[in-house]
């Protein structure tokens, strides 16, 4: 089955098997110049009273990427450096500030406001990074699994819902009968993985994990990791994964996207990108992977402060702590080029210097 | 000496369908200036644990027997007065829910000072220079500036290592950090790392790590202990329970690590999940999972028995029993 | 000697011609004087005035008493009477029903003055007894010449402070808070009782007004609320001066609708039945209401004057006995043997304990089978309603302002028209006799002749059952026991009756 | 319905009520209260609303237990155990019929101002922007009424609609004059407390399923929000049973041959120095009981209710 | 933030105008004011005179016209019972109502507040059920009933306390206080308690209710976890997090214990504005409800601006929801 872009109506799910990347068709997900800024400021008064100037925190800025059916985009890189923030806006949570992003050939944020919005709903879901906070405290997981079913009238007895509850708490390794309990009586990964369980009832096509298996153990990890790969070959899911751990961003990824301050540095499929990595906050990022089997032995993190989002440096924003940098780093900001197969943002690279 | 040392405890929820054991029996120590990894099964307990060395267990939950002791006092019976003044002094903890364990109404600069004048008796310039510097510790940019922000300013991994600056604001004896570094990115991650690792060699601090991540656990810890099930399964130094588990459940967990070099399509996994609070099979808790249960394993518990360098709680390894074929 | 005297309300105004209210005149009474007040009896007392008589039918010559001197020094003359008069005339005045009936009043000299009334005016001297003097060159220096004058919005010194020949001056006043009075040392008369200082506050709340006499934080609190009239007599320092006040309660009825605005009875107007109206009448107990609702503190009546009222007659005073069997049979004989319902309106904050009276009221009707729907109200919008004779049975008290029965019988009894007759006729009863008999005793003259004429218009009025009068409520005043004091059946208080025991 | 109903027993709620003898106490009392003024026709010994039978001659008698022989020698003596009132109605079967009108007036305002309110401080605090200011500002119109006047206003609208139905209409007047003016309180709370919820990650969870604004409001925020209105309704039951009695009194509440609790707390209270204590006490003990079990049982469900409590 | 308060300040404008709209409507079922100015034997020629001398016959628009155009300046006009400035009347008793409010709401929250607190923390025992239990007793028993059973106890019998008035005032500028005076204070006391008995077990079931669901939070364990002091934990850090229903129901009682003392103030004869208006409402005094009314709308509109003002400054998460625009 061929899925025509842009065709008016959804597509129905593709059958198991047929999830196979056709190289002609467009990109299922489209992100172009994704932006989002914050207003920090302090209260008003204050800042008139302390001459305080406005501060804006450009969260996101300026990112664009494509991930194809069936496809599984990393984002990885520090801690604050807009990867929650890319994720919802991809979900509709934010606003763009600027850009935008198409879904199977739509405009998704124009979409999200229109009535048919809640069929795009049920095609994309999230995995939030925080469980705990992202399960309303008040109801029994239950409910809360099934409310996506619920809501898009995937299934209507009450009784068939129960049931679909439980195979979806089973296969993320939870036991059916925990449906009865409440958030607070889990522990943080099997919030997690209740959490998990919620984005996949509907089925969806694009699915958007924030850091989906930070808080569990690596077996229940590699459960989860198994359900996700398995759904993507039999229906085809696509993915955006945010993960700080490389190890399994390796395991699960098709590209790569390395993010930096609010902007992708290097984007890159997964074997150019772990076995070439070319921008040189991506090599540091890999030097700092902690290795199992050298036991007590410490390992080089990335050198050099962490920029302040607030008031970040001029030029490249990675120059401060670049062992490449020169003049033109300082002041002129590389633009993310296709070089040597991987699309990557630095003028050493550019340059041909590393 | 021991620091810490942690004897039989129980820990119990009672519930109108019964009463749950989380934490049955558990029994470690930790020496000064050592580093405990403790894994496991995401559910096992070992969040339970901390929460219970620093008496903090949410009611219903209770400890139900057993015993802690700090430093050779005990403190599981002390009334709350008294407990205050080892929380955050003597233990400081990281809890594993960064985005709510900081309270939203003030900023963190605040939360942070107010934590160090409660133990230690400084000005309040003197307090906030600590403060800064300790933000600065854990890796916060622009940390003077951001101090007077409100956490849901800070993305996941900077709230974290807020929670972290504020356990440690008081230097206390004993960290119990749940999950530290989860939130973190790789680089960050080291840093916190070296961060512990500084504390326990320069102040003989101990740290009770719990993780799941295996290369925080190689890297940093002296010993292990693995949990299954509200048990120890497993606890040795880190460098045999990693490359030589004795138990069968440290063995599938090991082996269902990604790794960076090889390609595979799926990963390893143990089946089967752990058994639910109220329904733990008698007997060694692992061996509906276990690929090498054998004949007493479902009616006889095991306790942590001598397995090479590091002592783990199956049958497997009764000296004085024959093994089953 | 200090008297503190409380209220249920405040006076609201200083200025004596500002509101017809029997509270402020009474109050502000001992401040400013009429030229011809009353005695303790109620008879007319010379106080400005020291004679009067009647030079021709529509002349009154008046002798004003002389080397009498405002709170301020100055001398009071005729100009000050002709000025005051006039006042009362003025936009803002409340007190131009008492002179309305006054041509011109002239100046015959500094001592003497001519009051000529539009046509033959009887009862002068009683109607006029409550129009206070002020002086005019103090009004004229205040910018007091006329009453506060509300559609205008400006305000007026006389509000707040007084200048009077009285036999008590105004030092403070703080409205609904304080006002005190001292006693006038240069006074013209002599002043019976010793109080040095009377200070006087309104207490709204009848427990609170009771709980400061018990506690002794006032010495003189009026009313007492009928059913604490015994706690008052049991403690220890206080007493009770119960007495027959003037007003009269009564009960009235639609009898000129065909059909009732709110009742079952459809088509027809079971009021215009004098049978219907009589077993009303007969069926309500009024002892049992006496005893119990009152407690006593209420003197059953059958005419619609008290004692004290000119005009009223003892041998007339007799109601239809209570008979509910009567009753009974007399609404079947008007065929309503099952009885009807009606609506009774009915104020609750109005007269001494007026719900519960009309509440026994509906229970007496009950057992001759007349369903009441009781609708009790706060005045504030009970009157307006009844006065749109927007109703069907209500309750009404009245006190005839010039102490005469021909302000009841032209107010509550007269066919109403849009000159004022009958205004509070609200049930318009008619009757061509009574009409007349009004109309003649009003210009009459001759007493004995005009007494007559009143007492034939009240058996007219009582065999027609025109309305159902029920009893004169009692005076009841709270008096601490050091205190001796003259109670007047209009319910006025004046200071210099007060005397207080070492 | 059988099954709804045993299911909700063994249900979380159901467990709790169980295992709480407070809620039990106070549904008892509740369960009391409501059955005797529900029934009243049955349980209370005299009719204290037909006029025929009140005997002005045994007005304020003192509680006894002793029978009271009455004027007529063809009826039968009389008990009147909390006494009688000042018209000779027996206060115990007034209470009885009297809570009925109190409970109806108090619990149906209160839920209907619950409702209007809550409602509208979801909706303010949810969707914010020009809904929330205009919300909020009517808030501070209705505010500045006291629900004298807008009793008075909705009775003389009333009354000029249905002239004839004055009894029938002050029952509605009553209830929508307190309903009016109360939901206030309701919806600046819920608003207040929607604020803080709203940027929670479980209610952009929701938005992320899709779930429709509405539904996102009901049954994501409602539960959370719920703390406050629930001290405030269980609180506001007694105020509107209060504010009953002072409408009645004004004259656009129920008429006094047929008193309320609170109209015989309010008549009582004049009769309390004269030593007729009986009159308000009794009355008042009855309004401090079905205020207790309300407020107990509010207590009880909040607890109930939050899964974290249990 | 300053658009925020102008714009505030431009609907509160709008909400005076309605309020005054409503109050105009109300007035044609609150009675009429000339039965009650003319006495008894006023003619209906009078009647009529006095009735379009005040403009009442005009249609309903004109004479709310009339009235915006004064208020705007300012003026309401003279009472109609009283014949004074209104704007004087008002300002003669806003002090003792003030007063009276400000020490009831600082009765009910000193001690409101630090009950709640504590009955939340010893959840369970006798003392905080004892508590509890007495709290039912302010929100059920009517405030008449508990300022008559104060006066019968405390003037009557133990003669401790007076029963009614404000005592002694001092004059300070145009503003007469009683709270300079012992014999002020003296007085102050039963109607201080009579008006603070409901907001007091309003509070305190109020923050009892919200300190149970923040002493749940991770937040809190937290704290407790840094060892920080119980007063730090309980006061600083739960409590601040509970005042935004607080703060709100707060806000709301403190307008209506300045709006709505009628009850206490009848009760007690306290000569502030609800004894005013309720003399206003029984004699139909329209001039004077409606400036009453205009000025209670005032109060709450100022109250709830700084209770929306004080949401921001205790939570910062509403602060960058409104800033950042949504
Ligand atoms: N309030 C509670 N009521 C009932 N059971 C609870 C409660 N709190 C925790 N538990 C149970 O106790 C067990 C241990 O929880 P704990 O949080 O210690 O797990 P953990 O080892 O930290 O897991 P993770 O790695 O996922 O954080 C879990 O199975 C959990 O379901
Ligand atoms: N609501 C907000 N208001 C203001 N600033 C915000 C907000 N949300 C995020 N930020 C800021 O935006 C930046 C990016 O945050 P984001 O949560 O996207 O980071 P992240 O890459 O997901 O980090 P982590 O891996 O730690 O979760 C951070 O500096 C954060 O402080
Ligand atoms: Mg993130
Ligand atoms: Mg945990």
């Amino acid at each position: 089955m061929t899925v025509v872009a842009g065709s008016p109506h959804p597509s129905p799910l593709p059958q198991a098997g047929e999830g196979a990347k056709l190289a002609s068709a467009p990109p299922l997900v489209q992100a172009h110049d994704l932006a989002k800024t914050f207003d920090v400021s302090v209260p008003w008064l204050n800042r008139v009273l302390e001459r305080r100037p406005r501060q804006l925190l450009h969260a996101v800025d300026g990112v664009g990427f494509e991930i194809a059916r069936g496809q599984t985009l990393a984002l990885v890189g520090e801690s604050g450096c807009g990867k929650s923030t890319v994720a919802r806006l991809l979900v509709g949570l934010y606003e763009p500030t600027r850009g935008g992003f198409t879904f199977d050939g739509q405009d998704a944020h124009a979409a999200f406001r229109t009535p048919e919005g809640r069929k795009l709903r049920r095609r994309i879901q999230m995995i939030f990074q925080d469980p705990y906070a992202s399960l309303n405290p008040r109801w029994r997981v239950e409910d809360i699994v099934a409310e996506p079913l619920k809501e898009h009238g995937l299934i209507a007895g009450a009784a068939d819902r129960r049931t679909r509850v439980g195979e979806l708490l089973a296969s993320v390794g939870l036991s059916p009968q925990d449906m009865v309990r409440y958030p607070h009586q889990f522990s943080g990964g099997q919030r997690q993985r209740i959490s998990i369980a919620r984005a996949l009832a509907t089925h969806p096509e694009f699915l958007v994990c924030d850091e989906p298996t930070s808080a569990l153990d690596v077996s229940v990890q590699a459960q989860v990791l198994n359900i996700m790969k398995d759904l993507q070959r039999q229906r085809g899911l696509t993915y955006l994964f945010i993960s700080h751990n490389l190890a399994v961003v390796r395991h699960v990824s098709d590209q790569v996207g390395v993010m930096y301050l609010g902007r992708i540095v290097e984007l890159a499929g997964k074997h150019q990108l772990f076995g070439q990595p070319q921008h040189p906050y991506t090599r540091m990022l890999l030097d700092a992977i902690p290795k199992m089997h050298e036991t007590g032995r410490a390992r080089t993190a990335v050198q050099g402060e962490v920029p302040n989002p607030l008031n970040p440096p001029g030029g490249c924003t990675f120059n401060p702590r670049c062992p490449h940098a020169n003049e033109r780093c300082r002041v002129e900001r590389p633009a993310l080029l296709e070089i040597r197969g991987v699309r990557v943002a630095c003028h050493a690279v550019e340059e041909g210097r590393i | 000496m021991t620091l810490l040392q942690v004897q039989d405890l129980v820990v119990e929820f009672p519930t109108r369908r019964g009463t749950l054991r989380a934490l049955d029996r558990i029994s470690f120590e930790i020496a000064p200036g050592e580093i405990l990894g403790v894994v496991g099964e995401s559910g096992a307990g070992k969040s339970l644990t901390g929460a219970a060395i620093i008496g903090l267990l949410e009611p219903p939950g209770r400890i139900a027997s057993g015993q802690v002791v700090l430093e050779g006092e005990r403190i599981d019976d002390l009334p709350p007065a008294h407990l205050r003044h080892i929380r955050g002094r003597k233990i400081g903890a990281i809890f594993q829910d960064p985005l709510t364990s900081l309270n939203p109404l003030y900023t963190i600069g605040r939360q942070l000072v107010e934590t160090i004048q409660a133990h230690l008796p400084v000005d309040n310039a003197e307090a906030r220079r600590r403060a800064v510097s300790l933000l600065e510790d854990t890796g916060i940019p622009a940390a003077a500036e951001r101090i007077d922000h409100f956490p849901h300013q800070f993305s996941g991994g900077m709230r974290q290592r807020v929670v972290i600056a504020l356990a440690l604001a008081a230097e206390p004896r004993l960290i119990v950090a749940d999950e530290p570094t989860t939130a973190l990115d790789v680089s960050i991650q080291a840093q916190i790392i070296q961060l512990l690792k500084r504390l326990c060699r320069d102040r003989g601090a101990a740290v009770m790590l719990i993780t799941h991540d295996m290369g925080v656990i190689a890297e940093t810890c002296d010993r292990v202990a693995v949990m299954y099930a509200g048990r120890i399964a497993e606890i040795g130094p880190v460098h045999e329970v990693i490359h030589q588990p004795a138990h069968p459940y440290t063995l599938g967990l090991m082996a269902s690590i990604p790794d960076m070099e090889g390609e595979r399509e799926r990963l390893n996994q143990i089946d089967g999940a752990m058994p639910r609070l109220n329904a733990i099979p008698p007997g060694c808790a692992y061996h509906p999972r276990c690929p090498r249960a054998f004949g007493r394993c479902d009616r006889q518990r095991p306790e942590l028995l001598h397995a090479g360098a590091t002592q783990a709680a199956c049958w497997l390894h009764d000296a004085n029993a024959e093994l089953a074929a | 000697q200090t008297v503190r005297i409380a209220n249920q309300g405040d006076a609201l105004s200083m200025d004596p011609h500002s509101l017809n209210e029997s509270l402020q005149l009474s109050v502000d009474g001992n401040v400013y004087e009429p030229l011809v007040g009353r005695n303790k009896d109620l008879s007319l007392a010379p106080i400005l005035a020291t004679s009067w008589k009647q030079t021709s039918p529509t002349v009154w010559r008046f002798e004003l008493r002389k080397n009498v001197q405002f709170h301020d020094g100055k001398p009071f003359t005729a100009d000050d009477v002709l000025f005051s008069f006039a006042r009362t005339q003025a936009e803002g005045s409340d007190m131009k029903s008492y002179t309305n009936d006054i041509k011109e009043v002239r100046k015959v000299n500094d001592h003497a003055i001519e009051i000529e009334t539009k046509s033959p005016f009887p009862i002068l001297p009683d109607v006029i007894s409550l129009v206070y003097i002020m002086s005019k060159k103090w009004c004229e220096e205040n910018q007091a010449t006329r009453p506060v004058d509300r559609r205008k919005g400006i305000e007026n010194a006389a509000s707040f402070r007084a200048n009077g020949t009285g036999p008590y001056r105004l030092r403070e006043r703080q409205p609904n808070v304080r006002t005190t009075f001292v006693r006038n040392g240069a006074y013209w008369g002599k002043i019976d009782g010793n109080a040095q200082e009377v200070i006087f506050t309104p207490i709204g709340n009848d427990a609170t007004r009771v709980a400061a006499l018990l506690s002794g934080e006032v010495d003189v609190m009026e009313p007492v609320p009928v059913q604490d009239i015994d706690r008052v007599n049991g403690s220890p320092n206080a007493k009770v001066m119960v007495g027959p006040e003037l007003r009269t309660i009564f009960l009235g009825m639609d009898q000129s609708r065909n059909e009732l605005l709110y009742s079952s009875v459809k088509g027809k107007n079971p009021f215009k039945d004098k049978r219907v109206r009589q077993a009303f009448y007969q069926a309500i107990d009024i002892d049992g209401i006496q005893k119990t609702v009152m407690r006593g503190a209420s003197k059953p009546t059958g005419l619609m004057v008290g004692p004290g009222i000119n005009g009223f007659d003892a041998n007339l005073n007799k109601r239809l006995p209570y008979d509910p069997e009567g009753a009974k049979k007399l609404l079947a004989d008007a065929g309503y043997p099952g009885g009807f319902e009606v609506t009774m309106n009915c104020p609750n904050d109005r007269y001494v304990n007026d719900a519960r009276i009309c509440q026994a009221v509906a229970a007496n009707l009950a057992r001759i089978g007349v369903k009441i729907n009781l609708a009790a109200e706060t005045k504030g919008t009970y009157f307006p309603k009844i006065l749109r004779r927007d109703t069907s049975f209500y309750m009404l008290g009245w006190t005839p302002g010039t102490y005469d029965a021909h302000n009841a019988l032209n107010a509550l009894m007269a066919c109403p028209d849009d000159k004022g007759t009958g205004q509070f006729n609200l049930g318009s009863y008619c009757s061509q006799k009574l009409d007349q008999l009004t109309r003649q005793i009003q210009s009459e003259t001759d007493k004995a002749k005009r007494s007559a004429m009143i007492q034939e218009a009240f058996k007219v009025h009582s065999d027609d059952i025109g309305h159902l009068p029920l009893h004169q409520q009692s005076l009841a005043w709270g008096v601490a026991k050091k205190v001796d004091m003259v109670q007047l059946a209009d319910n006025f208080m004046p200071f210099k009756w007060i005397t207080v025991k070492k | 319905m059988k099954a709804v109903l045993s299911r909700w027993f063994d249900g979380d709620v159901g467990y709790s009520f169980r295992t709480s003898p407070v809620a039990m106490l106070a549904a008892a009392i509740a369960f009391v209260c409501i059955f005797c003024a529900a029934f009243a026709e049955l349980v209370a010994p005299h009719d204290p609303f037909d006029l025929v039978t009140l005997e002005l001659g045994h007005a304020r008698l003192k509680p006894s237990l002793e029978a009271h022989a009455m004027p007529n020698p063809q009826d039968a003596p009389r008990h009147y155990y909390l006494g009688t009132d000042d018209q000779g109605r027996d206060i115990l079967s007034t209470i009885m019929y009297g809570a009925r009108i109190s409970l109806v007036v108090g619990l149906v305002s209160v839920l209907l101002s619950m409702l209007i309110g809550v409602g509208l401080g979801l909706l303010a605090g949810f969707r914010g922007g020009w809904i929330d200011g205009f919300l909020m500002r009517l808030c501070d119109v209705m505010l500045s009424f006291p629900p004298i006047l807008v009793a008075l206003l909705i009775a003389g609208v009333g009354r000029a609609l249905f002239p004839n139905a004055h009894t029938s209409v002050a029952f509605g007047v009553l209830i929508l004059a307190i309903t009016l003016t109360g939901w206030v309180q309701y919806a600046r709370t819920v608003r207040g407390s929607t604020l803080v919820e709203r940027h929670k990650e479980y209610v952009q969870a929701a938005r992320v399923t899709g779930v429709a604004p509405l539904r996102i409001m009901l049954r994501h925020v409602l539960p959370n929000v719920t703390g406050p209105v629930m001290v405030l309704a269980t609180v506001q039951v007694a105020t509107a049973i209060i504010t009953e009695a002072t409408l009645s009194f004004l004259g656009v509440g129920v008429p006094p041959t047929s008193p309320s609790l609170g109209t015989l707390i309010q008549v009582g209270n004049n009769y309390l120095f004269s030593g007729e204590w009986w009159i308000t006490v009794f009355p008042a003990v009855m309004l401090i009981l079905i205020v207790l079990s309300v407020n107990l049982l509010g207590d009880w469900l909040r607890d109930a209710l939050n899964p974290k409590l249990r | 933030m300053i658009a925020f308060i102008v714009r505030r300040l431009i609907q509160a404008v709008v909400v005076l105008v309605v309020v005054a709209f409503i109050a105009f409507l109300l007035f044609q079922y609150v009675g009429d004011p000339v039965v009650f100015l003319l006495g008894q034997d006023a003619s209906p020629q009078q009647i009529r005179e006095l009735r379009s001398a005040l403009g009442l016959d005009q249609p309903f628009f004109v004479q709310f016209w009339h009235f915006l155009g004064n208020a705007a300046q300012g003026e309401f006009g003279l009472s109609l019972r009283q014949g004074a400035k209104v704007s004087r009347l008002i300002a003669e008793r806003f002090p003792a109502t003030f007063e009276l409010a400000v020490v009831a709401a600082l009765l009910a929250l000193l001690l409101g507040v630090p009950l709640g607190v504590y009955t939340a923390l010893r959840r369970g025992t006798a003392a905080s059920q004892g508590v509890m239990t007495l709290s039912l007793l302010g929100v059920s028993l009517p405030p008449f009933l508990i300022g008559i059973l104060l006066i019968l106890v405390f003037s009557v019998t133990l003669g401790w306390a007076p029963s009614f008035g404000r005592g002694e005032t001092v004059q300070v500028g145009w503003w007469s206080t009683g709270l300079l005076t012992l014999d002020g204070w003296h007085h102050l006391v039963l109607p201080a308690i009579t008006l603070a008995a409901f907001q007091l077990a309003l509070i305190l079931r109020l923050v009892r209710a919200e300190m149970l669901e923040v002493l749940r939070t991770d937040y809190i364990k937290f704290a407790r976890a840094r060892g920080l002091p119980d007063r730090a934990v309980h006061f600083g850090h739960a409590l601040k997090n509970t005042l935004v229903p607080v703060m709100t129901v707060i806000g709301l009682q403190l307008g209506q214990l300045i709006a709505f003392s009628i009850i206490t103030e009848t009760v007690f004869q306290w000569p502030g504005m609800g004894l005013l208006f309720i003399q206003a409402v029984t004699f139909a005094d329209i001039p004077m409800m409606a400036a009453y009314l205009c000025l209670i709308a005032l109060i709450f509109v100022v109250i709830n601006l700084v209770v929306d003002l004080l949401y921001f400054a205790v939570d910062p998460r509403l602060r960058v929801a409104t800033a950042g625009g949504h």
